[in-house]
């Protein structure tokens, strides 16, 4: 199962990297990037995967008596802080690409900044 | 010692402090100069005289001392720059009343640069105080002026890259020889290179190649021409005769030890195949700037290449590798500083009357300034080495030493070379000071007093020197002594040649010189006396060609002096011009500057590069 | 030496009050930085260096951690020296994000320097991304929106890159600790290492401005304003600096075993070349200073790839001389062109007659960049010439490309500073003769590390003994903490 | 957009593509010493396993289900996230702040045309965001018990915010938001500071005692969990009042 995880996140990650380097318009930028992050937010969680593992949560005894079969808690924590930053970049990168829709009259990223009056 | 070079430095800060009151700057810069002049005289003969600094840093795992040190040969050059450069301190006393900027501070520090340049005791302290003088003489050539930016900048260029090879080769010095001091560094390099370890003649043709920049020789003749022509004209004269011999001294005491005393293939049993380099490059220097000398119509141009030439000259005495040429050589450099100094504070004074440094608009200024003339003309008869005056024993006992190793085809270019000398130094001469005064220069006046006294000075040098021999002699052969050099001390007034019984005794070719000055001045007197018409009517038929829309200068004798022979030369000029080459390296910069900069000014491709050099770098991490 | 952690945490409690202090947000900044000038100077003469803080109680491996070290205290005192005198040039700035944004910045630069947790780096520096970008949006027209746009992806990129690296070193090491990766990291083998540092270090080099990933960097240095200039170079620019030598030196010193460090040797060479190639031709004087200070982080680059200790001192003199130089050539250019309301360096014409100090303080920063002698930038250059000099072939090639580069570079910034000096009448110009004095001062600081280099000397060999002793210095100060 | 269909550009970036997972295959079938990337470590192998095993402080500890340990959050992950590596989530909830702050500072303010909300959601938004308020509550308080904890529950919380304000109803003002916003952002550093003024160590979890399966467990862990909840609210719901503000 890891190497079906570890598989569809990267092709999910080359798909990203395909849409960020071929795709001119910002919106779409954006979104390729997003889909970069998931990736790489799966593969995260692919790394911590253990075979026929449990969630790493305490219920009774019994799950401290499992505590070697349970799927590694580190990388789960970890996703969570890059989840919050892909929104974040997410947001800022939305507001800036209106702001850019409005000062340069489109959104495709070859508008060319220097010339023009500022708006 | 260590005052040396800190009264100038301190006199920088005070010049600095008082830039807009040139009625202190310039006397400062006088009495600065008179003291270095002062203490270089005290100093004398205290050969062990050292100062040590120790700045704290590492390198290649020992600690860096920086030292400055007394040593003959540098005493020797440091002494007579610092007089010419007093001298050219008084001119500049008057001649700066006018203008607006002052360059005395960066002129203070390039003699900071220079005091320390010919006292360093080690590579690093020597390349420091080289560094200084390059970017200093970019400010001091452009003297916040426009029209000089260009020359500037091609002559920073060249010393930046000049510096750089330099960086690279004491680095090398320092890695294979493990040492940065000049002294044991001559004697490493030879051991590297008798070692055959081809490294080492890689070190030197580094060091060579930024010597042969800083003293404008055959492939970097360019510079004094675009330099000298823009410059504020006391600097300009400071420049073309003791700035440019910077990169003699180094030669002196390093180049020529080495390339002395290794063993590579020789030439027809006469010389090392590197002592030909240096004698073709010398060769083609002498000739070309000759050549090119001839051509000009900007005198400052004209006697920039004239500079290139005298360059040649004493690179040819350093191809010799004889005592006698090494001595004339030694001796060229002082004669060539005195007598291009007197030239230049000429040109400077004829500017500083007239304001115009083409040949062919002026003329006639015998009659307004003749103290002036007679400076030049004593300045252009000792360079082109006519005896009595200084430019003879120098160049004579050069040729004695080239032809006593049968370097016969550089004896013969550096014949050829004096002789061209004539064509150009007469037509300066006729063109600026003979023939017809142009109308509007009928008030001009001979120069104030600050400026016509070291022109007198230089007068009395020219000949001193010329004469007396020996008060240049004397100290260079006991600085050679004193350095190792197997020589006699010289007498005062007899030279002597490489050849069997060459001696030549000047004292003699004076008197019989002053014969036939009397003898001419006889001629003079009791010969015809011309008649003096407008200046007009000599050369353009009485008519008007301003009517026509031509320049009427065009017209003037002057103008294209040499045609004919320029005719026969160009070809050859074009063909071995290497400005082009550094016009189409200019050009490639900037059509590759057009496209990188349409790279930065989109950033859209930011990403897909970002991704190329994740690329790179996987490249470099499959090739394990 | 617990409370170290206040240098990160003051800033952010005050970039959360920055919301609501309006007027004085400026006051509240002088403040903030001022006490982590003076925190990181007390840290500096407390004499406990070096230390580690374990934050939470959980110690090095399993917790987060701080470390002071000797390359800790420098650098934390650079940026923050830096931050001091950015804002001074910060003026009638009303937008309350603004100050958040610095609070943040100057949060995540001092946190960068700090920590000793590798996805705790990753998180600081993203805040500093963000923050970044912000300011440089701070102007919201035309250029600065692009720029700060741009930057956001190609950073945002960078940094999932990082973060799978990340994800890699914790899959098959286990640990994200910098001092744990290190003595872990020689169990792996050889492709897996590689992957991981050319993951690790494509996103480091988009900070660190080398050549196929610095695209952000003209862009938005012209977009923005110069006190946020001054924010990217001397904070950003520094930190990354300091992650640069912490991560490639210390964690990953295997690097220079593989062939990675001449693909990065050859990046860096061919980046001072286009730096100065395009500065050359420039006439936008930011644009300018741009160009350079990618050409010297090129410079900074090679010196470190080459990996010898001599090429690493001169890397980090160049470091020390360029974080003042183009801090005063900043400045310099701020009042320059306010005065001209242009950025053109043609029209600067004459300024330099009337206020001398300040073009002669950029002369000096400029003739410093050019590596020349008595300026703090010479030694650098030294060093860096004589290492590549015996390192071999390929860095030979390199110092001498970069050598004929760095004459194009003396060819353009002097004759900036000719422009700067040459006639023209001025008179309507006024600037106040305060902000001529804080370049100046710079100015003398450069000329008297270049004529007495001891005190960086000093500093630089406690940062390469740290370096050569990496096991003692470091690791084992945060792996024996119980 | 003409440029998205340059071939060109997509072929090279195809290129880029295969030799980067070209090189990846490479690294994943090299046959070197050490451990590779393919190797199947376990948790044990990692510093995961003595956040499992709660015994980072002391070696030898173990621990029991209803009992006390270092860490008494029954969520292993949650007791990574907001107690062994608590410092790296305040500095996430910064992430969050400055890029809303960003989001709202270069945001472009135009007039926006808003639509009427219908009866339906008008009259059921308020059942519909006390539910969302309970779901969120719920989570944050139990974070250290089972699946959750602030982000979520804050992502849950603007929505029901949200919710009201597509409502038309009248929720919280943007001020409000602020204030909150910041009073959660203080608090969470305030008590690192406390931390540090009772025990000497920034963020450490001062409150021990208690233990594993309580609903009042884990220390401080829903302590932070609600001001992580609340501030995540407060931001989230800043995007929306940030389009509504200048209706």
């Amino acid at each position: 199962m890891t190497k079906v995880f570890i598989f569809s996140s990267l092709s999910l990650i080359f798909v990203g990297l395909f849409g960020v380097l071929t795709r001119k318009n910002i919106v779409k930028i954006l979104i390729a990037l997003n889909i970069i992050e998931t990736g790489i937010n799966m593969l995260l969680v692919a790394f911590g995967y253990i075979e026929g593992g449990i969630t790493p949560i305490l219920q009774s005894d019994l799950s401290i008596a499992n505590l070697n079969k349970m799927v590694d808690p580190v990388p789960q924590a970890l996703v969570l802080t890059s989840i919050v930053i892909g929104l974040g970049t997410t947001a800022f990168a939305l507001s800036l690409a209106m702001r850019y829709k409005n000062t340069h009259n489109s959104v495709s990223i070859r508008a060319i900044d220097e010339e023009g009056v500022n708006i | 010692m260590i005052e040396l070079l800190f009264i100038p430095l301190i006199a920088t800060l005070f010049l600095a402090i008082f830039i807009k009151n040139k009625k202190v700057t310039w006397p400062l810069f006088l009495a600065v100069n008179g003291y270095v002049l002062y203490k270089l005289y005290s100093i004398y003969g205290m050969w062990s005289l050292s100062n040590k600094f120790d700045i704290g840093y590492e390198i290649l795992g020992a600690k860096l001392t920086l030292g400055v040190s007394n040593n003959p040969i540098g005493w020797y050059f440091a002494f007579f720059s610092a007089l010419i450069t007093f001298i050219i301190s008084i001119f500049s006393l008057g001649f700066n009343q006018k203008s607006k900027e002052n360059v005395s501070v960066i002129w203070m520090l390039i003699i900071f640069s220079n005091l320390g340049i010919f006292f360093a005791q080690d590579w690093v302290i020597f390349f420091m105080m080289w560094e200084v003088m390059g970017w200093t003489s970019f400010f001091a050539i452009t003297n916040a002026r426009d029209k000089a930016l260009d020359g500037a900048k091609y002559y920073l260029a060249l010393s930046l890259i000049g510096a750089s090879l330099m960086l690279i080769a004491i680095s090398l010095l320092g890695a294979y020889t493990g040492t940065f001091a000049i002294t044991p560094s001559i004697f490493g390099l030879i051991q590297v290179i008798n070692s055959s370890n081809k490294i080492g003649i890689v070190i030197l043709l580094l060091f060579l190649t930024t010597f042969l920049i800083k003293s404008a020789a055959f492939p970097f003749y360019m510079w004094p021409q675009k330099v000298y022509a823009e410059g504020p004209e006391d600097y300009i004269t400071f420049m073309s005769s003791v700035m440019i011999k910077y990169g003699i001294y180094p030669m002196a005491i390093f180049i020529v030890p080495v390339v002395g005393s290794i063993d590579l293939p020789k030439i027809l049993n006469t010389g090392n195949i590197l002592q030909y380099v240096i004698g073709y490059i010398g060769a083609i220097s002498a000739v070309l700037g000759t050549l090119l000398a001839i051509f000009q119509t900007d005198m400052k141009k004209l006697f920039a290449y004239s500079s290139v030439s005298n360059m040649g000259y004493i690179l040819l005495g350093f191809a010799s590798m004889t005592i006698v040429g090494f001595e004339g050589s030694l001796f060229h450099v002082v004669n060539h500083m005195i007598l291009k100094a007197a030239i230049f504070l000429t040109l400077a004074a004829v500017v500083f009357r007239t304001g115009e440094s083409e040949m062919h608009k002026l003329g006639g200024l015998v009659y307004r300034m003749p103290l002036t003339f007679m400076t030049f003309l004593l300045g252009i008869i000792a360079a082109a080495g006519i005896p009595p005056l200084n430019g003879f024993g120098s160049k004579w006992m050069i040729i004695q030493a080239l032809m006593s190793r049968k370097m016969v085809v550089f004896a013969i270019a550096m014949i050829f070379a004096s002789t061209g000398a004539f064509m150009y130094l007469f037509r300066a001469l006729a063109s600026i000071f003979l023939g017809q005064l142009p109308d509007r220069y009928k008030d001009v006046k001979e120069v104030p007093l600050t400026m016509a006294l070291p022109m007198l000075i230089m007068m009395v040098l020219m000949l001193l020197v010329g004469v007396v021999p020996g008060v240049v002699m004397k100290p260079l052969t006991s600085a050679l002594k004193a350095v190792g050099y197997n020589v006699e001390v010289a007498s005062l007034t007899v030279l002597e040649g490489s050849l069997k019984n060459a001696t030549i005794d000047l004292k003699i070719v004076f008197y019989m010189f002053v014969a036939g000055v009397i003898i001419s001045a006889i001629m003079y007197l009791f010969g015809n006396k011309s008649e003096t018409v407008p200046q007009n009517d000599n050369y353009t038929g009485g008519e008007y060609p301003e009517e026509w829309g031509v320049d009427a200068d065009r017209f003037n004798y002057s103008y294209a002096f040499y045609q004919p022979f320029k005719e026969m030369f160009d070809p050859l000029l074009e063909a071995i011009s290497i400005d082009d080459f550094f016009a189409s390296v200019g050009r490639n910069f900037e059509y590759m500057s057009n496209e990188v900069q349409a790279l930065f000014k989109r950033g859209e491709g930011a990403v897909l590069l970002f991704s190329i050099g994740v690329l790179l770098l996987i490249l470099g991490g499959l090739i394990i | 030496m617990n409370s170290i952690v206040f240098l990160v945490v003051i800033p952010l409690i005050a970039a959360f009050l920055s919301l609501f202090l309006e007027s004085l947000n400026k006051a509240t900044m002088y403040i903030v930085t001022l006490f982590n000038l003076i925190f990181s100077l007390a840290v500096l003469m407390s004499g406990n260096i070096p230390f580690n803080v374990a934050i939470g109680g959980y110690r090095a491996p399993f917790g987060i951690n701080f470390v002071v070290t000797d390359i800790t205290i420098y650098f934390l005192l650079l940026v923050n020296i830096a931050a001091l005198i950015s804002i001074t040039m910060v003026k009638n700035i009303k937008e309350y994000q603004f100050y958040s944004f610095y609070f943040v910045l100057l949060a995540a630069t001092n946190g960068m320097v700090l920590t000793g947790d590798m996805f705790n780096f990753y998180l600081f520096t993203e805040l500093s991304t963000f923050a970044i970008a912000g300011l440089v949006a701070y102007k919201r027209d035309r250029l600065s929106t692009g720029a700060a746009l741009k930057f956001l992806i190609l950073s945002s990129t960078a940094s999932l890159f990082s973060l799978a690296s990340i994800g890699l070193i914790y899959k098959t090491l286990g640990t994200l600790n910098f001092a744990d990766i290190a003595v872990k990291l020689s169990s792996l083998n050889q492709a897996s290492f590689n992957l991981i540092v050319i993951l690790f270090l494509s996103s480091m080099l988009v900070e660190l401005k080398i050549f196929p990933f610095n695209l952000w960097v003209v862009k938005s240095y012209e977009g923005s304003i110069t006190s946020v200039n001054m924010f990217t170079h001397g904070m950003l620019g520094t930190a990354g600096i300091y992650g640069a030598i912490r991560i490639l030196l210390i964690v990953f010193p295997n690097m220079y075993k593989t062939n990675i460090s001449t693909v990065l040797i050859i990046l860096s060479f061919m980046t001072v070349l286009i730096g100065e190639v395009e500065a050359l031709k420039e006439k936008n004087l930011v644009k300018v200073l741009a160009f350079s200070s990618m050409a010297q982080m090129g410079m900074f680059m090679f010196g470190l790839a080459l990996g010898s200790f001599e090429s690493i001192k001169g890397a980090l003199y160049l470091v020390v001389s360029n974080y003042i130089a183009k801090m005063v050539m900043f400045i310099v250019t701020k009042q320059y062109s306010n005065a001209v309301d242009s950025k053109n360096y043609n029209d600067m014409k004459g300024l330099g007659r009337k206020y001398p100090l300040l073009a002669i303080s950029f002369t000096i920063a400029a003739l410093s960049l050019m590596g020349m002698p008595f300026f703090a930038g010479f030694w650098g250059k030294f060093s860096i010439v004589v290492s590549a000099l015996a390192t071999g072939k390929l860095a030979s090639i390199g110092i001498s490309l970069i050598l004929i580069a760095s004459v194009v570079e003396g060819v353009y910034y002097l004759r900036i500073s000719h422009t700067f000096f040459s006639e023209k009448d001025v008179n309507n110009v006024n600037i106040s003769r305060v902000y001529c004095l804080v370049p100046f001062v710079l100015a003398i600081l450069i000329l008297a590390i270049g004529i007495y280099p001891s005190y960086v000397e000093q500093v630089v060999f406690n940062i390469i003994d740290e370096i050569k002793n990496a096991p003692d210095k470091y690791i084992n100060i945060i792996l024996s903490l119980k | 957009m003409k440029d998205e269909k340059s071939l060109f550009i997509n072929i090279l970036a195809l290129l880029i593509l295969s030799f980067m997972a070209f090189y990846i295959y490479k690294v994943s079938i090299d046959t070197g010493d050490g451990i590779k990337i393919t190797d199947n470590i376990t948790p044990q192998k990692r510093v995961a396993d003595r956040y499992l095993k709660k015994n980072v402080v002391d070696e030898n500890s173990s621990y029991k289900f209803g009992q006390t340990a270092e860490d008494t959050s029954a969520n292993i992950v949650t007791s990574v996230v907001v107690d062994y590596r608590l410092f790296d989530t305040t500095l996430e909830v910064i992430v969050l702040f400055v890029t809303i702050l960003g989001f709202g500072f270069v945001i472009p303010k135009d007039k926006r045309r808003v639509l009427k909300p219908s009866v339906i959601l008008h009259r059921w938004a308020p059942l519909l965001m006390i539910l969302m308020f309970m779901i969120g509550g719920y989570m944050f308080i139990n974070g250290h018990l089972s699946p959750g904890g602030g982000f979520p529950a804050g992502a849950i919380i603007s929505t029901a915010i949200l919710t009201g304000v597509l409502a038309g109803r009248k929720t919280v003002t943007h001020k409000t938001l602020k204030v909150v916003e910041a009073i959660a952002g203080i608090s969470i550093f305030g008590i690192g500071i406390a931390s540090y003024l009772i025990k000497g160590v920034f963020f450490q979890n001062f409150l021990t005692g208690d233990k594993i399966g309580d609903l009042f467990s884990g220390g401080l862990i829903p302590v932070f969990y609600g001001l992580i909840a609340f501030k995540v609210a407060a931001e989230l719901s800043n995007i929306y009042f940030e389009f509504y503000e200048e209706c």
